[in-house]
């Protein structure tokens, strides 16, 4: 089952999304043993910015109807400590999926947003010379930070941006697209034409909720961020057409996610044209969702 | 931290019981690690989770470990909303999903300082294993809202109770009786769970009084072992920390003014 | 609880999703007793356009996690029929919300979609003439139907193709927009400005579902129109920041749609900035939906 | 057509019993109207609606009304997903809502014509209520995949039984019984109800032999009573019907040819 996705050998068409899954907090919670089981057949950072982010008041969660919609705001240590601290940690982890003990390198891809070139440059730039950091993603997606909405929405102002970047790094460059916007193929064939080597969707749906007491007038929105980000089966249709629309329209490998809870969705993905498929907040119900929609893709069982 | 083994795991419920308006639940797990005291668990009943008008819950729900003896770990449940309501229909035989023990359990107090637990509403859960594991006699302080609510002090040994309409024990606020046990013998450290007014209270009185506190806090949780970053709150000096990580025990010190979202929440009060 | 929109007097602000409430068709089916006691405070038809459509190959429906694709197609008699058989029967509707039998008479709203000005200048002018229509809407938003998508999702577009439509008619004109855009309070801004009377939304998400069948390779749509449009539940949240982000922008009246099963909801919607909630997919659950919710928000209770 | 009260009502499971591979379900409806035989009801039951892993089922389910006696609606239920799998697992006591009864039912057949009933599968609900309603004696020709299934048989009187194993009865399909029936004795009027490509066996044989033919259909339904245009099936002569408004029974002649999403599913055969 092993597959190729932007010369990176990987051992399953299973990943997890950004800021989904936190290995290094999932070492400390699941134990080191992890490190050789690890779920996933490629590690996705959450995302980093070049200056640490406190990320958004709480609360940052709302429960929505078969989804969930967060406000997490992007929180991480920065680029400097990211590099020092974390990536020591995030090698020399590898997947089982066969549970046959045949296991296989995970390698890191970091996920990275600049609110500009200037600034996504410089991430890619200090990413292009760490050996453990195997493919960037650049998330233009994330609907909690203005700009990160506002590249991504627009085809051209993408194009720019990508081609004026992509030549600061070697390694694969995966486009992390935006799903609040008119026409998301146009902004994969975008992404392409600047030089992107891969894209990945769907972000999250810009959602909102107000805090459920109708006594405290006046209303008042829940989360701190004000708005958030709407995952889970509920986006799960969106993100099919979606994944459908820009598979049909570029040449460059499709990375599929949103609501993928089973093997069954995530196969239903790769039907569309997706080379591999991100699980996020299904592991939010179970941290071994990826591992369980691996074994179950490798088995040819649809569970 | 007791780890956890990677991935939920199937249990079956062997037995539920009314405790005044909560509800005990006893789940038989062989083969889970023995929790800490403080620690907790992300659970979803196996069937039925989710759908009705709302289409909640979805995600699962954090719930303190209230004892653990003989492979078998107890929950104290409070039916306030899709989740704990489906939880507390529950029966024996029927299964749930449990992840866990998850999370920074309480630390046990140093030999020559007296433990002061205080608990408010369901937040006497982790107060009971907690007592199961401190060897010393502790002095047990337990805030309800009402009589029903005031059966819980069953569940720990030899509690004082306050109710805030003075149905049983002292009229009041438990935080009152803590202020008293504090004055009458400083050397003490404090050991707290209940909603965030009343952990607001004991955070500052201990603050105060330079009693030493142990907090676990609440926050609105998706996944429970660090991977959303959604139960912040406010560390001290600024940042966040994790509740599901880096707690749900934290050392008051650690933390800022205990604001509405990080207790248990009052039933019918959502915040 | 009598609420002023657009000139006209409502009992209640709860009307229907265009195209999830056949009035004539619940005539047949509950009968007639229904014109004294419709559930909603103004009756919005289905999608008029200029000539009769059959609508799309079957199947029209997929039910996703908590919601609905549909790709119905917009059949419809064509604006012709729709005026000189349809018309008559959709005059002297009446809602009576209290129950205390002070009925109120239940305008109507003309939906219509037409693929370029001069077809919707056709459309409004034909309306204009009827005085069984109270005010018309017209649709720039439905997923199934490419230009429909183009018009609504492009700001500038959008705002020119209303302005050259505006002056054929006097009536009021609800501009119904489409979700799937970047900035869905650009495109009603641009509403406005070409002299909209009111914005309405939202309509459907962009969704898509594979037929059931893991063993029937290649994989196939299940639509007969192959995409369709997601609604129900799933949607509310993104429904309560698109409305939320419009009112915030715009001068004019909201129509807010999306999820609404209950008062709540609907009180959410209004909290955030909507006049007039429409009810759309609920009544599917229970065709007296609206009545339900409009004797909560009535009552002040939030079942 | 018989009209239905508008808006949905909560109703009562009287009791619930298995019949074969399929289950028998009785509500209680006393202030319904009386349904025409052909008519159908959107069920859903009252609590634990969807949910679980696929979050589903969100929208009510169509059921032919089987029987309808004493206030009382008979349903005949497959569990084939998970609607109607919820709908299986209730009990008396338990409560539903039901919206109808909806749709066109069957006409009854001229004094000189001898119905013949064909049913396949759970197709066989409405048939049990046609044979109720028709005073002179019919033929029921029903077709099963197996003994299980041939088991629902007993719903109706006196029916001969094809098997697609050969378990019970002929041997093949139920359409060859019929095309026997009728080359035996033409005056008839046929009923028929069931899977796709029994009905269509059944409209092309009746086509061809001049045998009027009211077949029910089934189209996947959103609301029930023609609100949402979703269970469309082609019209002969270009154009669609709405299965819920204009149907579900439709002489035979108003159809084009009955494609794989107008009849009813076969469990696990997802179409
Ligand atoms: C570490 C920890 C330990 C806990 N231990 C226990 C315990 O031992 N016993 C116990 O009974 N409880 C315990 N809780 C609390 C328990 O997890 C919550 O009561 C439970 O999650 C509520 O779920 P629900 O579906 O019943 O109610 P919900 O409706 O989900 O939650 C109730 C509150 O959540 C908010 N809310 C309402 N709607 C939403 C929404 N859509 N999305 C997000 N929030 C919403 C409101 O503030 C409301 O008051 C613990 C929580 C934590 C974090
Ligand atoms: C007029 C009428 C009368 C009927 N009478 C009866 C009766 O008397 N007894 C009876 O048992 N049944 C009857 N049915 C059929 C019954 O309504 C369906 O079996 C039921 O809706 C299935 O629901 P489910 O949730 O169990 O399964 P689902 O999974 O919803 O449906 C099963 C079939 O639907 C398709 N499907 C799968 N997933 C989806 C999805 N996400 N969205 C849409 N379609 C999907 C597939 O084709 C699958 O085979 C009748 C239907 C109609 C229209
Ligand atoms: C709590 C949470 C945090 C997320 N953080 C990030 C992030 O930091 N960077 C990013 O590119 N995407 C982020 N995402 C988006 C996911 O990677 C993914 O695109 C989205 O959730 C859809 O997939 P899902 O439905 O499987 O969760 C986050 C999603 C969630 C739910
Ligand atoms: C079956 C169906 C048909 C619809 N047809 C139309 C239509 O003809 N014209 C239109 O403007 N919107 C149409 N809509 C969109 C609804 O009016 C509404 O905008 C949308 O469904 C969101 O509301 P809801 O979640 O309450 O259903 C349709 C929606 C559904 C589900
Ligand atoms: S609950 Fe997800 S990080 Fe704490
Ligand atoms: S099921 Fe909605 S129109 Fe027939």
């Amino acid at each position: 089952m092993s597959i190729r996705f932007c010369g990176l050998e990987l051992a399953h068409p299973i990943i997890n999304g950004s800021g989904t899954f936190d290995a290094i907090a999932a070492f400390r919670v699941f134990g080191e043993g992890l490190r050789g089981a690890f779920p996933f057949a490629a590690y996705v950072s959450k995302t980093i910015t070049l200056e640490p982010r406190a990320g958004n008041p709480p609360p940052r969660l709302w429960e929505a109807p078969a989804g969930l919609i967060n406000s997490i705001g992007l929180p991480n240590k920065g680029l400097g400590d990211y590099l020092l601290e974390d990536l020591p940690l995030l090698a020399d982890m590898s997947t089982d999926p066969s549970g046959a003990g045949d296991s296989q390198a995970v390698p890191l891809i970091t996920n990275v947003m600049g609110s500009n070139a200037e600034e996504i440059s410089r991430l890619l730039e200090a990413c292009d010379e760490r050996p453990e950091i195997s493919a960037i993603e650049l998330n233009v997606s994330c609907p909690n930070v203005h700009t990160g909405l506002d590249i991504g929405a627009d085809p051209r102002q993408l194009e720019q941006v990508v081609r004026a970047v992509r030549g600061r790094t070697g390694k694969p460059l995966i486009v992390k697209l935006t799903p609040n916007t008119a026409d998301v193929a146009l902004c994969a064939r975008a992404a392409q034409e600047g030089g992107a080597d891969a894209v990945s969707l769907i972000n999250t749906l810009r959602a909102m909720a107000l805090a459920p007491n109708p006594l405290s007038r006046p209303p008042r929105p829940w989360l701190g961020g004000v708005t958030g980000g709407l995952s889970g089966p509920a986006v799960r249709a969106v993100a099919l057409a979606q994944v459908a629309a820009v598979a049909a329209r570029v040449a460059i490998p499709v990375i599929g996610m949103g609501g993928v809870q089973s093997a069954a969705h995530a196969r239903e993905l790769i039907d569309v044209g997706a080379t591999l498929v991100a699980v996020g907040t299904a592991s939010f119900l179970d941290p071994a969702a990826g591992a369980r929609i691996a074994a179950a893709l490798h088995a040819g069982t649809a569970p | 931290m007791s780890q956890a083994p990677f991935g939920r795991r199937l249990l079956r419920v062997t037995s539920t019981d009314e405790l005044g308006a909560y509800r005990v639940l006893r789940v038989a797990d062989p083969h889970g690690p023995k929790p800490r005291a403080g620690q907790f668990a992300m659970l979803a009943a196996a069937e039925h989770w989710g759908g009705g008008r709302e289409q909640r819950p979805y995600l699962p729900r954090a719930f303190s470990i209230a004892r653990h003896s003989g492979g078998e770990a107890h929950f104290l449940l409070e039916d306030v909303g899709p989740g704990t309501k489906r939880l507390c229909e529950l029966e024996a035989g029927d299964r749930l999903w449990a992840l866990g023990p998850l999370g920074r359990g309480f630390t046990a107090p140093p030999e020559d300082l007296r433990a002061i637990l205080v608990g408010g509403g369901v937040g006497i859960a982790p107060l009971a294993i907690l007592q199961d594991a401190i060897a010393a006699p502790v002095t047990v302080l337990l805030g309800f809202r009402d009589r029903a609510h005031a059966q819980g002090a069953t569940l720990l040994d030899s509690a004082r109770v306050a109710t805030d309409d003075g149905s049983v024990g002292h009229r009041g606020l438990v935080t009152e009786l803590l202020a008293s046990e504090i004055e009458r013998d400083p050397c003490a450290v404090v050991y707290a769970c209940g909603p965030a007014g009343m952990l607001e209270g004991v955070r500052a009185l201990c603050a105060r009084t330079g009693t030493p506190a142990q907090l676990a806090l609440e926050a609105g949780m998706a996944c429970g072992f660090g991977a959303c970053f959604g139960c912040a709150v406010p560390r001290r000096g600024g940042g966040y920390l994790r509740v599901c990580l880096d707690g749900p025990v934290f050392d008051a010190g650690e933390l800022e003014r205990i604001d509405e979202h990080a207790g248990l929440s009052e039933v019918g009060q959502p915040v």
